[in-house]
């Protein structure tokens, strides 16, 4: 797949905050990111190091979820980057975050998902209703938000209740894709770039406009952090055309 | 709230318990028959399980029994059944993460077992079985406990393996495990916290009834008398 | 049924090697503890595996190192009853004695034999303890039950009765006597006590350090044990080295004494014994290996007297021990002077 | 590749299982001088890490030990040190998750171990110490074999209670397990085989050594020799 | 050191109810198998718990059910050699009799104590051996070693010697008395064998059926046994019972004969004994307790006959046994026609 390279904005005032912390104080980041974000992330912090080689910079990638709790049990923790809104917007009320920081960096896409050899029985989110397919993976809506997108999408489509009878969920993204992977459902939901981590599946199609609120990744400096200026910077760095190139590579959407 | 997590845990506990449990006995009656060398590796195998993370026991569990896994394509041929997403592939993944604790600690005990009495039934003529059944089990019945609560434990608190394999199916496969590690995960605090309690009451009572249960004639009997372990 | 071994095995420190044959005999086994009696046993149970040799039972090979035949014990049928008991603990002393009737498939004759068993061995009532509920000497029983409702072809009883006292033990002696009889197999008999073996082996085999030094008739055994073990086994209390120092006459270095055969040759003699009741006290000096002797110590056991005396003026001589009955000896009114060591009663053992 | 899971791993299992094993053993010391209730409730309390799905465990582990839990407090105030993230996480949540193995691995141990030994030792008036650690542990050793490679399997497989209170620090806290999660979430499945390959390196490795060292003399010696164990 | 114990035990099936006070002597303990020995001894080293009363060891209470006091067996100074060796199988036979010299500070005393030990009881060569590789006798040698080597307040020794031969045995009785004798404490000595805790022994018990039923002087007891039980244990024979016909004579039911008392009252008699040693053959019939006798089997012992008789026309009345050495019985031309029973030896028996 190509990857979308459309991102003109945001990286000339990117690239002169990246020069400030070079010569600014050492100082040791440690980023809490959920866990999608790991391939791009670590490209990233490597790059860093030549940009800011006194900042060490420590990612920890589990789910939103596992973060979100850490944060508010006190992990000394500077940056929260999260897979969905909803996380954020909890430690934000929990007043755990620095709320000016808060930025939504970068977009994912819903797409339909079916095992490569599989004979192409689905054409797009409107045949999941019909007999072509017995077993659709989903996230878990209640925990899940790309499961909660997927009922978004098909609550938009008027399908739900039908889908909702053939749906198994699975407790995290990667469950659905092994899944979709293994051949054991005929068709599943995830995220685009989970999709492209993937040989073994084949994206159907994307979800329509407007179907779901907007996938959005945000990030913010916690309120605890004892490295205010530096996470500030890194957060500028990571809104550099640079860091942003990364993302689009792995099949984010920047802006 | 939904209690059907309750009866789907208990049944996936009890029965993958019981499999654990034979197939844990019988792995370690055979094993303790080797080499030191292949002890070890047949140790190493067995524990595998163990070793690796639920999760990833869980896929590999997904390939094997899924439907393009030999075990799935096997399944599907001869009985029509898919094994993923079905109710019995909880007990499945419980089984295959609680088997080891069996195995390992019945291993223990069968090295342990004083030699003098399988001699002296041997030389009685008892058969193999007669012996394995009836004089050394018996006489490891202190660990067969220990592994049977501590299976019966992990069969209980597993959900790695079991979500991957199983799926999330709410009256079907969603254990109590897996019930609370979801309601966790959509922030259903209060929720998760009455499945972790109903979770505490199964085992607390599974303990109690193991340890009121067990133990009880020999226990009896032997209150002051120095058990002469057929010594003179 | 016969049994034919001829074992070696060797550990750091010990080195068995037996061979004997029996046939349908009952054999007893005296040995010195840690002689290698129980090891023999085990050798044949097949509970321990000798290094090399054969084990043959009834022409029916059950070892053999060189053809690798190696039958396992429990097809062996070689009863071996086990010095310890070693009951099953979880089973009560009923189901301990029932489990080994295999042989028997009607249930009711089964019980009927357990009934009588333990009728023989004084555990009415006991059928329901299990082991750790009784007495060393009633799990001794309860093992001995065991052993002969199994009934193997080669019956091999360790100590069977270490733990009874003597009236109970002369009881199942007779009882094992009557049971052995009708047995027919052949039967090894391990026990520390001279006359038990004595009455109720038709052969006596002694055992010392890891071989055989004495197999034979039990009369010849007794009256002529030939070596040194067999005749300690035998109960003789004094023995002392010993060489010839003419054809008929022989020094024996312990007492400082010479002492006359009687008649037999004195050549390969290297120790002479000579049992403690079966030396006399006279007050007349004119028989053969008659000397001055003087008391060391006098003990009173139960029904006798034992005395250890030796050769007057040799304060370096080992002691005599010399025993007579309490009645022969509180009817003596002053000790005689001198020891006779008739010579018709000397032993005199060639190794 | 970045192999710092590996070492990381080898330490949290190896102290992990080493707290495991003498707060297993200490544990079951103590219970097996209970009444039979009690027994029952303490097995409840002591398996429990084993009952509750991991990341739940690791979720009180986090609150008990966050800088608002009490341990947390506590250890914050007087070793100015937060525990969450740290180095030494990791082993607190393997070790928390393997000792139950060993507790009721040695309970079983204890309670089938031969009293009349004990009762000799007594009246030869050796100490409780001596009695325990010369006579009941050695005489249990092949049942605490088999309790410490649980806890050593399960430290090394340990991986949702670990990521909680741990997080995923790469060279700090990223054991393998979590090494695994992480790669495989991320969708980099090569290197999460290379991960569980090493995984399985060292358990196999831990086994065969645990094999070939153990039982070692006393095997030696017994061979051929029907274990007299105090008898006659 | 002196003890005192009364302590009542009941299990289904088996009530132990034992009395009585030792000082600084030995005790030896005679019983039938399971007549409660092992217990006793088990109640006093705090082994297994009596039900009720009290045991008391050199004025301090070990023991009292009414004050609750209950000292634990390990600081009761109470050594009790179990009648299974209970040897440590971990440790050396060395290791296992170090570790019990837990009251000697210096080690090199304790080292050679040990190599002392070791020697007294044969065991040289073998310290580095585990229990599993030691024989029987071997095993309970070194458990006798340990015992020995812990040096308690009271010493119990429960069968020691069961699985030695007779000549170790004699060896081992003769270095435990003077061991014993050095120890002063008490020492409770259980023995089957009669001549040994007549030998070793100052005082005799004996227990029957969980009591005590007899307790003395040992002289009086093998003498004059009065109980039942008492006669038996001290080896004799023949017992039947027996009432008073007149003031003097009795009559013995099993052997249908009426007998002369020799003077003693008849009048508590319930059983009457004689000694198979005790029963004279004589051809004439003019002494008192004389009758006409029938063989019924003759029995060749070691060195020595046994005769199964029975008074002649009696043939419902049972055997008494006679026994005389070998020499007397092949001295006998013809069997003589008389049995008579010396009313001096009768052992009349009140309980
Ligand atoms: N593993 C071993 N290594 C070295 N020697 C051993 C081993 N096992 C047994 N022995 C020795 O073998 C010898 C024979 O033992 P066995 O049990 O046959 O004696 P036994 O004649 O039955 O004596 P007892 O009358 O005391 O029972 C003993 O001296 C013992 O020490
Ligand atoms: N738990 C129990 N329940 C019932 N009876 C018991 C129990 N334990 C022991 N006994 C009985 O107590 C009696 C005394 O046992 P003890 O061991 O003292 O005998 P003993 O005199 O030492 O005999 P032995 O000479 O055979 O060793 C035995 O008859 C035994 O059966
Ligand atoms: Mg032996
Ligand atoms: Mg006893």
């Amino acid at each position: 797949p190509t990857a979308p390279s459309e991102s003109p904005s945001a990286s000339q005032p990117a690239s002169t905050a990246s020069a400030s912390p070079s010569s600014g104080a050492a100082a040791n980041l440690t980023i809490l990111a959920a866990a999608s974000l790991t391939q791009p992330l670590d490209d990233i912090i490597a790059a860093y190091k030549t940009v800011a080689p006194n900042v060490t910079i420590t990612p920890s990638y589990a789910s939103s979820g596992a973060l979100q709790t850490q944060i508010e049990q006190g992990a000394p923790a500077d940056i929260f980057f999260s897979a969905a809104t909803k996380q954020m917007d909890a430690l934000d009320q929990g007043g755990l975050i620095v709320t000016s920081s808060k930025v939504d960096l970068l977009k994912n896409e819903i797409v339909l998902i079916v095992p490569k050899d599989a004979p192409v029985k689905v054409g797009g989110f409107g045949d999941v209703a019909t007999d072509a397919v017995s077993k659709i993976a989903l996230g878990d809506p209640k925990s899940v938000p790309a499961g909660q997108y997927a009922q978004d999408t098909f609550n938009y489509l008027n399908l739900w209740d039908t889908v909702s009878a053939k749906a198994t969920y699975g407790s995290d993204v990667k469950q659905v894709l092994s899944w979709v992977d293994s051949g054991n459902v005929d068709c599943g939901i995830v995220y685009k770039t989970d999709a492209l981590t993937d040989e073994n599946v084949k994206v159907i199609a994307e979800a329509p406009n407007g179907s779901h609120t907007p996938v959005v990744y945000p990030l913010a400096i916690v309120k605890a952090s004892t490295n205010q200026d530096a996470a500030a910077a890194f957060i500028k760095y990571l809104q550099s055309d640079d860091a942003l190139s990364v993302f689009d590579k792995y099949g984010f959407v920047t802006k | 709230m939904d209690y059907s997590p309750l009866w789907i845990s208990l049944r996936t506990a009890l029965v993958a318990t019981v499999f654990a449990v034979i197939i844990g006995i019988v792995a370690a009656y055979y094993v303790i028959r080797l080499g030191r060398l292949l002890k070890g590796i047949a140790d190493g195998i067995l524990t595998l399980p163990m070793v690796l993370p639920p999760t990833v026991v869980g896929f590999f569990l997904l390939v094997f029994f899924g439907i393009h896994g030999p075990a799935g394509r096997f399944f599907l041929a001869v009985f029509h059944e898919r094994i993923v997403f079905s109710w019995y592939a909880p007990i499945i993944a419980s089984t295959v993460v609680a088997f080891p604790l069996m195995y390992r600690t019945m291993r223990g005990a069968f090295e342990q077992f004083d030699q003098t009495l399988v001699y002296a039934a041997q030389t009685l003529g008892l058969s193999n079985t007669f012996i394995f059944w009836r004089i050394i089990l018996p006489g490891s019945r202190y660990s067969m406990i220990a592994g049977t609560v501590l299976a019966f434990a992990r069969g209980l608190g597993e959900f790695g393996a079991t979500i991957m394999l199983a799926g999330n199916l709410p009256g079907k496969t969603t254990t109590l495990s897996v019930a609370v590690y979801a309601a966790m995960a959509a922030g259903d605090n209060a929720l998760a916290y009455k499945y972790v309690l109903i979770d505490l009451v199964i085992s607390f009572a599974v303990m109690l009834v193991m340890n009121l249960v067990t133990g009880e004639p020999s226990r009896r009997r032997r209150k002051n008398i120095p058990a002469a372990k057929g010594g003179i | 049924m016969s049994l034919e071994i001829d074992i070696k095995k060797t550990w750091p420190g010990f080195r068995l090697d037996v061979r004997f044959k029996a046939e349908r005999e009952i054999v007893g086994f005296l040995g010195a503890s840690g002689s290698g009696k129980s090891m023999t046993l085990k050798c044949i149970a097949g509970i321990v595996r000798p290094d090399e040799g054969v084990i043959i039972a009834d022409g029916v090979p059950l070892f053999d190192s060189d053809k690798k035949i190696n039958v396992p014990p429990r097809r062996r049928e070689t009863g071996y009853m086990f010095q310890n008991a070693a009951l099953f603990p979880n089973m009560t002393a009923r189901q301990n004695v029932l489990c080994a009737a295999k042989g028997m498939p009607d249930r009711s004759r089964k019980l009927n034999r357990v009934k009588e068993l333990f009728s023989i061995m004084g555990l009415d009532g006991l059928q329901d303890r299990y082991p750790a509920e009784l007495s060393g000497g009633q799990q001794q029983r309860v093992a001995l039950a065991r052993i002969l409702m199994s009934e193997p072809n080669v019956l091999m009883l360790d100590e069977p009765f270490s733990a009874l006292d003597s009236y109970l033990r002369w009881q199942l002696e007779q009882e094992l006597a009557v049971i052995l009889g009708e047995f027919g197999g052949t039967s090894l008999f391990v026990s520390h006590n001279r006359d038990e073996v004595y009455r109720l082996c038709h052969r006596v085999a002694v055992v010392s350090r890891g071989t055989l030094v004495a197999d034979g008739d039990k009369w010849e055994l007794f009256n002529d044990p030939r070596s040194y073990d067999a005749c300690l086994l035998t109960g003789c209390k004094n023995i002392s080295p010993a060489g010839p120092v003419s054809d008929r006459t022989i020094a024996a270095g312990d007492w400082d004494m010479t002492l006359e055969c009687g008649g037999k040759p004195a050549g390969d003699v290297k120790y002479v014994g000579i049992r403690a009741h079966d030396i006399v006290l006279t007050d007349a000096c004119d028989l053969p290996n008659c000397f001055e002797f003087e008391a060391v110590s006098t003990l009173r056991d139960t029904f006798s007297y034992i005395l250890l005396i030796r050769k007057a003026g040799s304060n370096a001589a080992k002691t005599l021990r010399l025993e007579m009955s309490r009645e022969k000896y509180e009817s003596l009114k002053t000790l005689p002077r001198y020891v006779q060591l008739p010579p018709e009663k000397l032993l005199l053992l060639d190794k």
